[in-house]
């Protein structure tokens, strides 16, 4: 397994977010996490990077023990987030966020990366002395894709990903996901949008206050009455 | 030291506590440690030599009035506490004069010297071991105007009590003389004088700096041999310092001697610099406060009568020490300054040593 | 509008954990918010008695405290402490609601002061302007509060720490003129002597019980009108603009007008401060409003907690106290020092066999190096210890204390905040083992240099400086204050 | 397909607009950030602004409530020319705003976030709050009520239970909620939502896309929406803006707009028929049978 | 003209001075948002070491080793040493409060100073220390210009001053560590997010700021002769100053806000008088802040909404 969370159990401060999560995802899937609002998935994500560590449960990364471990050396073993509302660094510029994207690649040339991100979104090249706090919502999100993109991860963590963009670029966003996925990449994606990201995911779970309720196959989720009364309606 | 059976009857009854307050931290903690120390140096070797058992209370005033206000209440509701060394500025003096009145107590400063304090009648318990302003600057001036005989002159005040105060007596007196005056002000805590020192006019030949801190005026004074300024520093109370303050053709009015050269200190010298590493002039004025009070509490011990704040203030008016620790006797008149408050004035050679004159 | 009132049936809280539901995180954030174990028990208990009991209680108290057999000396304490509570409210508009921060406030204060003087002496003429204090104060506090305006106009151009340093040069100038530039009309140095009690109405306040109750008066009456401000329209206002001004534009509030009423009203507070601060003195100088004063000020109202009514006076009142009335006293502050280390560990250490251990220890530890010591040297542990009565008597024999205490004692001070910061850095088993020397230097450094006669004064400040760090450390939202978040802008 | 409450229609001649931006231009440096911008908006009209990201949508919004003030062009609200007022004016003349990137008051409770906005419409001093006068208490009981009412627009989802939280402790999807409730405080005649369904899931985002409608029903509100899901923007607008690079390039009802090939081209991507039937939304999902059962 | 030069030349090595305490402040700053007003301390620590320095190697008077060795020892030591103290510091009081409200550091800041100025006073004593710099370092070793002098320590300052403040534009612009320091202060979570030590990153920028106000304090010791325990305060609130009216944040900002300040008081003493000096430089900087309310090279804090 790429990624494993084994009864994972994280708190805020005085506060406990999730409770016992065990999740996997495998070498190349697209796993992706629903739940309703203030339901954990964030934090989880947030447990994966490392950047909140769990109070008992294990982290796996390729089966290794990785839960005490620091953020810059999980991103090492290959893994970049697509943080939720974005998270650019406002006063820099654009071209310096993608670079941020790739810090931990020592001396190597970026010209390639920047390329391939400039090719998703051209809006970029055009913009990529623009200071990022400046961007419209939409174009702060393609950078964050963008600077996700620039560290060529192994494991992609999106949050929310195509929150605030417009349709066109809501497809083209599960376009490129599926691109990514499609070159190798795993993902783990949260999204509000539980039917569409269903429709290209191959297992999901679901999170509720902080425990996960649900698990199975994109398809088994899809039609799954549970979900449909938990999660699309109530 | 000696076991006489007097000796020993009145350290048994002469056991009490005195006060000292000073800025023992904050900006001019230099000076008021030097307080501490000296007065601490004072309660030691006189409880050795009177067989008293007087212990010292320090309180920290930061030299602020409102700090010292409470550290004098402190003091006055504490009823083992007879008398006060300190505080150390005027206008902390101002502040807690009444207190004292009220409580009968006794205090004397070594450093506050507006001469209003005793003038004004508002501090009736008050007593000091330096001379006032009025002395000092007429004294000066009429030395600069007639000996030095500058067309133009310069004198920059530390934005202190006492020096703004010496100041604004000794300008007229220039005026008067005809002399240019140009009235500067740094404050203490300046280091940089370069730009003042650019501003030396030749026809300035003389600089007055009635400053405290010693360091600052050596600062001062290398700023002028680095900018080629010829002008002769005059330099008051403070600024006595030998080995920090060594400008060679400099002069320095002081209220007492170098201790570090009277003959009959030089053990003393020699303990606090021991203890306490090198000092410079606001040591011993409280040295002879304290020494003053510890004499009078003895001298009412020894009366047969208990060491009250009535009887120390009394005993402390009527103090008449043919010598001091300052080179001169020490008695107070009836407002509680010095008596024949005298100075000497100081010339300071090329190799730093400091040269008596006559005025 | 009242016709939207919908006929939606009553809210009820959900049973279990719902998917999409968030009522349990935020319920949960309130029941753990509290401190655990009886620190919590304390602080809910505190809760359940409402604000205004609790004020009318600790009133009381206050008017209370003068007939308990009280020294002028405790009584001026409490002045002085009730003076900073006063202008610690004041600040508390201006800093902790409105989100000002003005580093000139405490020019404010001195106006009042210098107003109050200057029409209560002999200083404006030969005999001298004396009005009335029913006429002057109000006059005093109108004046300063116009100043505040003047002050705050640049907040409208200038947010945060650009406001910091213009209010910090206004500050300063208030300095200058007082103590320098205007020194002939204002007293200089000396500042203003002989002001007047306060008098009005054949009836005149002299002595330090009067003051006394007339301070708690005034703080209580300021809690009050703070209080009824705080939840009023001006109220939130100020909190509003302390999130997001320009949220707080767009929703109607004028956002200058707002930012200078909250200056203009911290100044009032000051102003009246200023003038009882006066009156009691007698006599007033620049020295007394200098920026160190300022930041015994900030440093009341964020221990307190900002934005706190309770808290700005609680914490003018903790640090006051602590600083004039325990640790003016050698003896007092020995058992603070003590009482301190016995306190964190108590709190910090658990479970209680860690406790054990490390207390048996260190007792071993010092005992065996004690005897170590005097075997090589006797002269190494003949020093006298600093602390008296009972320390003196348990820490005898275990302590070293050379004859020479100096040079060892600076050496041990230097010592001793490297293994502190030696202690922040490693946990688990090595922390516990380095608690012992640390613990054992403690006591070496305070009977060799912090307890020293000599060092009372210098010791007091350093002591107080620790409070500070570690309090901030411990509790961040400080003593009575709320968690906040601040809004990334 | 959701059909419009009301028929789409330009604004007719004759009768005055509520709202108008005459030629609205602003430039961020090189940037033509809006260009010649013509819009109007009648009186209880609800008006969808569409666009790709970076088209000028919430620039438009800035410029209408004085937080940018535009390099040409006016904006005329009610009659009167309110360009160059600072925000606080516009606001307390009848014009409220959500923002994109939620800026609550965030230490302050739900129930003080909407008081707050009730600065502009009394009038009580400090010294009357202070003496509790009569004026001060009729407005804080007149505010409760305000308060009350506009909280129960959210039925559960701002239930009383929580006004006392601070705004902080609450979801992402509370704190959107919220904001509006706060806008809704300043007792506007036009509300401007800056897409309020973002981060909300489908169910949440049909709630608001009813909500909107509401406003308008209950309150007399003219809205002007913008929002990247179509599931709202079909399900309430009267009329369609469709914003790119700060030019107008269409505008009509919802099907007019979403078939206009310059709209599929810069914006949807793809023909709206495909979109509103796709998977997840109340527009003809297999879920929707969900989503209504409440 | 020559007054005129000379106020020039002694303004100039005064701001240079400020300048080089305010960059610290300034880093400090941009990276944490905190008003670190413990600085100005740091700055007198590194003013004692150099007069311990001296005192080590022989006293001014009498060195046993040579001059250039000194000071490179004393620079070296007085940055080393106060930059280790400014780690120590954030490890153990600031770092604690990185989530706290902005306004509770400045409490521990005070908290700090505090500290510092007295342990300072109990193990260094009250006394002024007084490097004796012309002892080593002649006042004829410098260049005279006309009547114009400037004395070698004068151009070490600026030298030194000038070389640091593009030696950290550069650090801040080229170099990754200048990046990750940005990335940091930009937004802390997502810096960490990225795989950025931050707080490596910023222990590093609190060393290099805490080293600069022991360089400063040190160059102080070598103009000014003279050290004492709260020699800090009024440093640390020029720096402030110069921070602010330079930009906070922006190093050439700190320089120049520095230089200005320096220049001013200079010039203000030479022309009209040292009594009205901090009056009417406080009196220029408030109108340089009402023109610029950014600070003069501060860039305005951006609100895209
Ligand atoms: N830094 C933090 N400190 C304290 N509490 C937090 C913090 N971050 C999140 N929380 C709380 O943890 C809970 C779960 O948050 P999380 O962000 O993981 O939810 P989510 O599932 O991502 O929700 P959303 O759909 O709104 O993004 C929330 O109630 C939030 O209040
Ligand atoms: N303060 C500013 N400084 C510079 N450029 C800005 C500023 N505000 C907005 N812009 C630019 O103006 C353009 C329009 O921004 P706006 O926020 O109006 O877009 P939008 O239509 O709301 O997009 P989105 O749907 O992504 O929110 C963008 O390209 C943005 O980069
Ligand atoms: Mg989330
Ligand atoms: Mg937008």
């Amino acid at each position: 397994m790429l990624l494993s969370l084994d009864k994972v159990t994280t708190y805020y401060g005085q506060m406990r977010i999730l409770e016992g999560i065990s999740l996997q995802v495998g070498e190349g899937e697209l796993v992706c996490l629903l739940g309703g609002n203030a339901s954990g998935k964030s934090t989880t994500l947030k447990t994966v990077l490392g950047v909140v560590t769990p109070r008992s449960g294990r982290v796996l990364l390729d089966d290794k023990d990785v839960t005490g471990w620091p953020v810059p050396q999980r991103i090492a073993r290959g893994i970049a987030i697509v943080p939720e509302n974005r998270r650019l660094f406002g006063q820099m510029t654009v071209r310096e966020n993608l670079e941020m994207g790739a810090v931990l690649r020592h001396r190597e040339k970026l010209d390639d990366d920047f390329d391939r991100v400039h090719a998703l979104f051209p809006r970029l090249l055009e913009r990529r002395n623009q200071l990022a706090g400046t961007l419209s919502g939409g174009e702060q999100q393609m950078v964050a894709m963008g600077r996700a993109l620039m560290s060529r991860p192994r494991l992609l963590l999106m949050d929310e990903p195509s929150m605030g963009l417009s349709p066109a670029l809501v497809q083209q966003n599960f376009q490129i996901i599926s691109e990514v996925h499609q070159s190798g990449v795993a993902v783990l994606v949260v999204e509000q949008n539980a039917a569409m990201a269903l429709s290209i995911a191959d297992r999901g779970y679901v999170l509720s206050t902080g425990e996960i309720v649900l698990t199975g196959s994109a398809a088994e989720l899809l039609r799954s009455e549970d979900l449909k009364r938990a999660y699309l309606g109530r | 030291g000696s076991s006489s059976p007097s000796g020993s009857a009145a350290a048994k009854s002469c056991t009490t506590t005195i006060g000292m307050e000073g800025p023992l931290t904050g900006p001019v903690a230099s000076l008021g440690q030097e307080q501490l120390h000296f007065a601490e140096l004072a309660v030691a070797n006189d409880n050795k030599a009177n067989h008293t058992k007087i212990s010292l209370v320090q309180g920290d005033t930061q030299l602020n009035p409102a700090d010292a206000t409470t550290v004098t209440k402190e003091f006055v509701s504490n009823s083992k506490m007879v008398a006060v060394v300190g505080p150390a500025g005027s206008q902390e003096v101002e502040a807690v004069g009444p207190l004292f009145a009220r409580a009968g107590m006794a205090f004397i400063s070594g450093s506050a010297t507006d001469p209003s304090l005793t003038t004004s009648g508002k501090n009736p318990t008050f007593f000091r071991t330096v001379s006032n302003d009025n002395v000092q600057g007429p004294q000066d001036a009429h030395y600069i105007i007639n000996t030095l005989k500058p067309k133009a002159l310069m004198i920059v005040d530390d934005e202190e009590s006492y020096s703004t105060d010496l100041v604004s007596i000794m300008i007229p007196i220039f005026k008067a003389a005809g002399i240019k005056v140009d009235h500067e002000s740094v404050s203490q805590s300046v280091t940089d004088f370069s730009s003042l020192v650019a501003k030396i006019t030749p026809a300035e030949t003389v600089v007055v700096l009635p400053w405290q801190i010693a360091a600052n005026a050596q600062q001062f004074g290398r700023d002028m041999a680095q900018e080629h300024k010829k002008a002769v520093i005059f330099g008051t109370d403070g600024l006595y310092s030998p080995g920090t303050f060594e400008i060679a053709g400099s002069y320095v009015s002081s209220f007492g001697p170098d201790i570090h050269t009277i003959p009959a200190d030089a053990s003393l010298v020699a303990q606090a610099q021991a203890k306490y590493g090198s000092f410079g002039t606001f040591g011993p004025p409280v040295y002879a406060a304290t020494h003053v009070v510890d004499e009078a509490i003895a001298a009412v011990c020894k009366g047969g009568h208990a060491p009250t704040r009535a009887n120390v203030l009394a005993a402390i008016k009527k103090t008449n020490e043919s010598t001091s620790i300052l080179g001169k006797p020490i008695s107070f008149t009836a407002h509680g300054d010095p008596k024949n408050g005298q100075f000497f004035l100081f010339k300071i050679n090329s190799k730093g040593t400091y040269n008596n004159i006559p005025y | 509008m009242s016709q939207l009132a919908t006929d939606e049936p009553a809210p009820v809280a959900p049973a279990g954990p719902q998917v999409g539901a968030d009522e349990w995180v935020a319920r949960q954030a309130q029941r753990r918010e509290y401190l655990p174990s009886w620190l919590g028990g304390t602080e809910r208990l505190v809760e359940k008695v409402g604000w205004w009991p609790r004020l009318g209680l600790a009133a009381a108290a206050g008017l209370v405290l003068p007939l308990l057999h009280v020294g002028q000396f405790q009584l001026q304490v409490g002045i002085d402490s009730l003076v900073l509570a006063l202008l610690a409210l004041g600040l508390n508009v201006t800093v902790g609601w409105a989100g000002l921060l003005d580093l000139g406030y405490v020019a404010f204060f001195g106006f009042g002061a210098y107003g109050f003087a200057l029409v209560s002496s002999d200083q404006l003429s030969a005999q001298g302007v004396h009005w009335p204090a029913y006429f002057s104060i109000p006059v005093v506090v109108v004046a300063t509060g116009l100043l505040g305006l003047l002050v705050g106009l640049p907040s409208r151009r200038l947010s945060g720490d650009y406001l910091a340093i213009i209010t910090l040069f206004f500050g300063e100038a208030f300095y200058e003129i007082t103590n320098t530039v205007a020194s002939s009309k204002l007293g200089g140095e000396d500042g203003i002597v002989g002001i007047d009690p306060i008098r009005g109405f054949g009836v005149q306040l002299l002595s330090t019980e009067q003051y006394y109750y007339l301070m708690v008066i005034f703080v209580v009456g300021a809690m009050i009108v703070l209080r009824l401000l705080e939840f009023s329209r001006t109220g939130r206002s100020w909190r509003a603009i302390r999130d997001d001004p320009l949220a707080a534009s767009a929703m109607t509030i004028s956002v200058d007008k707002v930012k200078l009423m909250a200056f203009a009203f911290g100044a009032m507070v000051a102003g009246l401060a200023g003038t009882e601060f006066a009156a009691q003195q007698v006599s007033i100088a620049p020295t007394d409003f200098t920026t160190q004063y300022l930041i015994m000020i900030y440093a009341c109202l964020i221990l307190g907690g900002a934005g706190s009514i309770g808290g700005a006076v609680a914490g003018a009142l903790v640090l006051n106290v602590v600083l004039d009335g325990i640790l003016r006293n050698p003896t007092y502050t020995g058992y603070l020092f003590y009482g301190l280390i016995v306190i964190a560990l108590l709190v910090k250490l658990r479970p209680w066999r860690r406790l054990a251990l490390v207390a048996g220890s260190t007792i071993v530890f010092g005992y065996a190096l004690h005897a170590i010591a005097a075997a090589i040297s006797h002269s190494w542990v003949s020093g006298s210890l600093q602390s008296g009565g009972w320390i003196a008597s348990a820490l005898r024999g275990w302590v070293i204390v050379p004859a020479s205490a100096t040079g060892p004692g600076d050496w041990g001070f230097v010592l001793l905040i490297c293994m502190l910061i030696a202690l922040a850095q490693v946990h688990g088993r090595t922390r516990t083992l380095l608690l012992v020397p640390t613990i054992y230097l403690a006591a070496f450094t305070w009977e060799t240099l912090l307890g020293t006669p000599t060092n009372a004064s210098i010791t007091r400040y350093i002591i107080i400086a620790v409070v500070l760090i570690v309090m901030m450390i411990a509790r961040p939202q400080g003593l009575l204050g709320t968690r906040r978040v601040e809004v990334p802008t | 397909m959701t059909a419009p409450s009301q028929p789409a229609s330009p604004p007719q001649e004759g009768q005055q607009p509520l709202l108008a931006l005459d030629k609205l231009s602003l430039g961020f440096g090189g940037l033509r950030a809006l260009a010649d911008l013509d819009l109007q908006v009648r009186d209880r009209e609800i008006v969808s602004m569409i666009g790709p990201n970076g088209a000028g949508k919430s620039t438009v919004f800035n410029v209408i409530t004085g937080i940018y003030r535009p390099t040409a062009g006016d904006v005329r609200f009610a009659g009167g020319s309110i360009v160059g007022r600072p925000p606080h004016i516009i606001a307390r003349h009848g014009i409220a705003r959500t923002f994109q990137s939620l800026r609550l008051f965030m230490n302050m409770s739900v129930l003080e976030n909407v008081l707050a906005a009730t600065y502009g419409s009394t009038r009580a001093s400090p010294v009357e709050s202070v003496l509790r006068l009569p004026r001060h208490r009729r407005e804080e009981r007149q505010n409760r009520v305000l308060a009350h009412d506009i909280l129960a627009f959210f039925g559960q989802r701002l239930a009383g239970y929580r006004w006392d939280q601070p705004a902080y402790s609450l979801s992402y999807a509370n704190r959107r909620r919220l904001e509006i409730a706060r806008a809704l405080a300043t007792k506007p005649k036009l509300l401007l939502l800056d897409e309020p369904a973002a981060g909300m899931n489908p169910t949440e985002t049909h709630e608001i896309t009813e909500l909107i409608g509401r406003l308008r029903d209950e309150l007399d509100l003219t809205i002007l929406v913008i929002e990247h899901d179509m599931h709202v923007v079909a399900g309430c607008s009267d009329r369609v803006l469709a914003l790119d690079h700060g030019v107008k390039i269409a505008e009509g009802g919802f099907d007019t707009v979403a078939s206009h090939p310059a709209v599929v081209e810069a914006y949807l991507g793809r023909d709206p028929e495909a979109l509103a039937a796709e998977p997840g939304g109340p527009g003809g999902s297999p879920t929707q049978g969900g989503t209504k059962d409440r | 003209m020559s007054f005129f030069l000379q106020e020039l030349v002694n303004g100039v090595t005064t701001g240079a001075l400020y300048a080089l305490i305010a960059l610290g402040f300034s880093m400090v700053y941009g990276v944490l948002k905190l008003l670190n007003f413990a600085h100005g301390d740091l700055y007198m620590v590194g003013g004692y070491i150099g007069f311990f320095i001296i005192r080590w190697f022989g006293g001014a008077a009498k060195l046993f080793i040579p001059v250039p060795l000194l000071v490179t020892i004393m620079f070296v030591a007085a940055a080393v040493v106060v930059g280790g103290l400014g780690v120590a510091m954030e490890r153990f009081a600031y770092r604690p409060l990185r989530n706290a409200p902005r306004i509770a550091p400045l409490i521990t800041a005070i908290g700090i100073s505090f500290f510092l100025e007295n342990a300072a006073l109990l193990l260094f004593g009250a006394q002024y220390r007084v490097y004796n710099t012309p002892d080593f370092i002649s006042y004829s070793s410098g260049i005279q210009i006309g009547s114009v002098s400037i004395d070698s320590v004068q151009i070490m300052v600026l030298v030194m001053g000038l070389f640091i403040m593009i030696g950290l534009q550069q650090l801040i612009n080229r170099t990754k560590l200048g990046k990750q320091m940005r990335a940091v202060a930009a937004d802390r979570e997502a810096a960490e997010m990225f795989g950025i030590n931050v707080n490596f990153t910023i222990a590093a920028v609190f060393f290099l700021g805490s080293a600069l106000a022991g360089v400063a304090g040190v160059m102080a010791g070598l103009l000014f002769n003279t050290v004492y325990n709260t020699i800090g305060f009024l440093a640390g609130l020029k720096a402030f100053t110069a921070a602010v009216v330079g930009g906070i944040g922006s190093i050439p900002g700190a320089m120049l806000g520095g230089l200005m300040i320096g220049i001013a008081e200079s010039f203000i003493t030479g022309y009209i008088s040292s009594i009205y000096v901090d009056l009417i430089v406080f009196g220029i900087l408030i109108v340089v802040m009402l023109v610029r309310p950014t600070g003069l090279l501060g860039r305005a804090q951006l609100q895209k909404v």
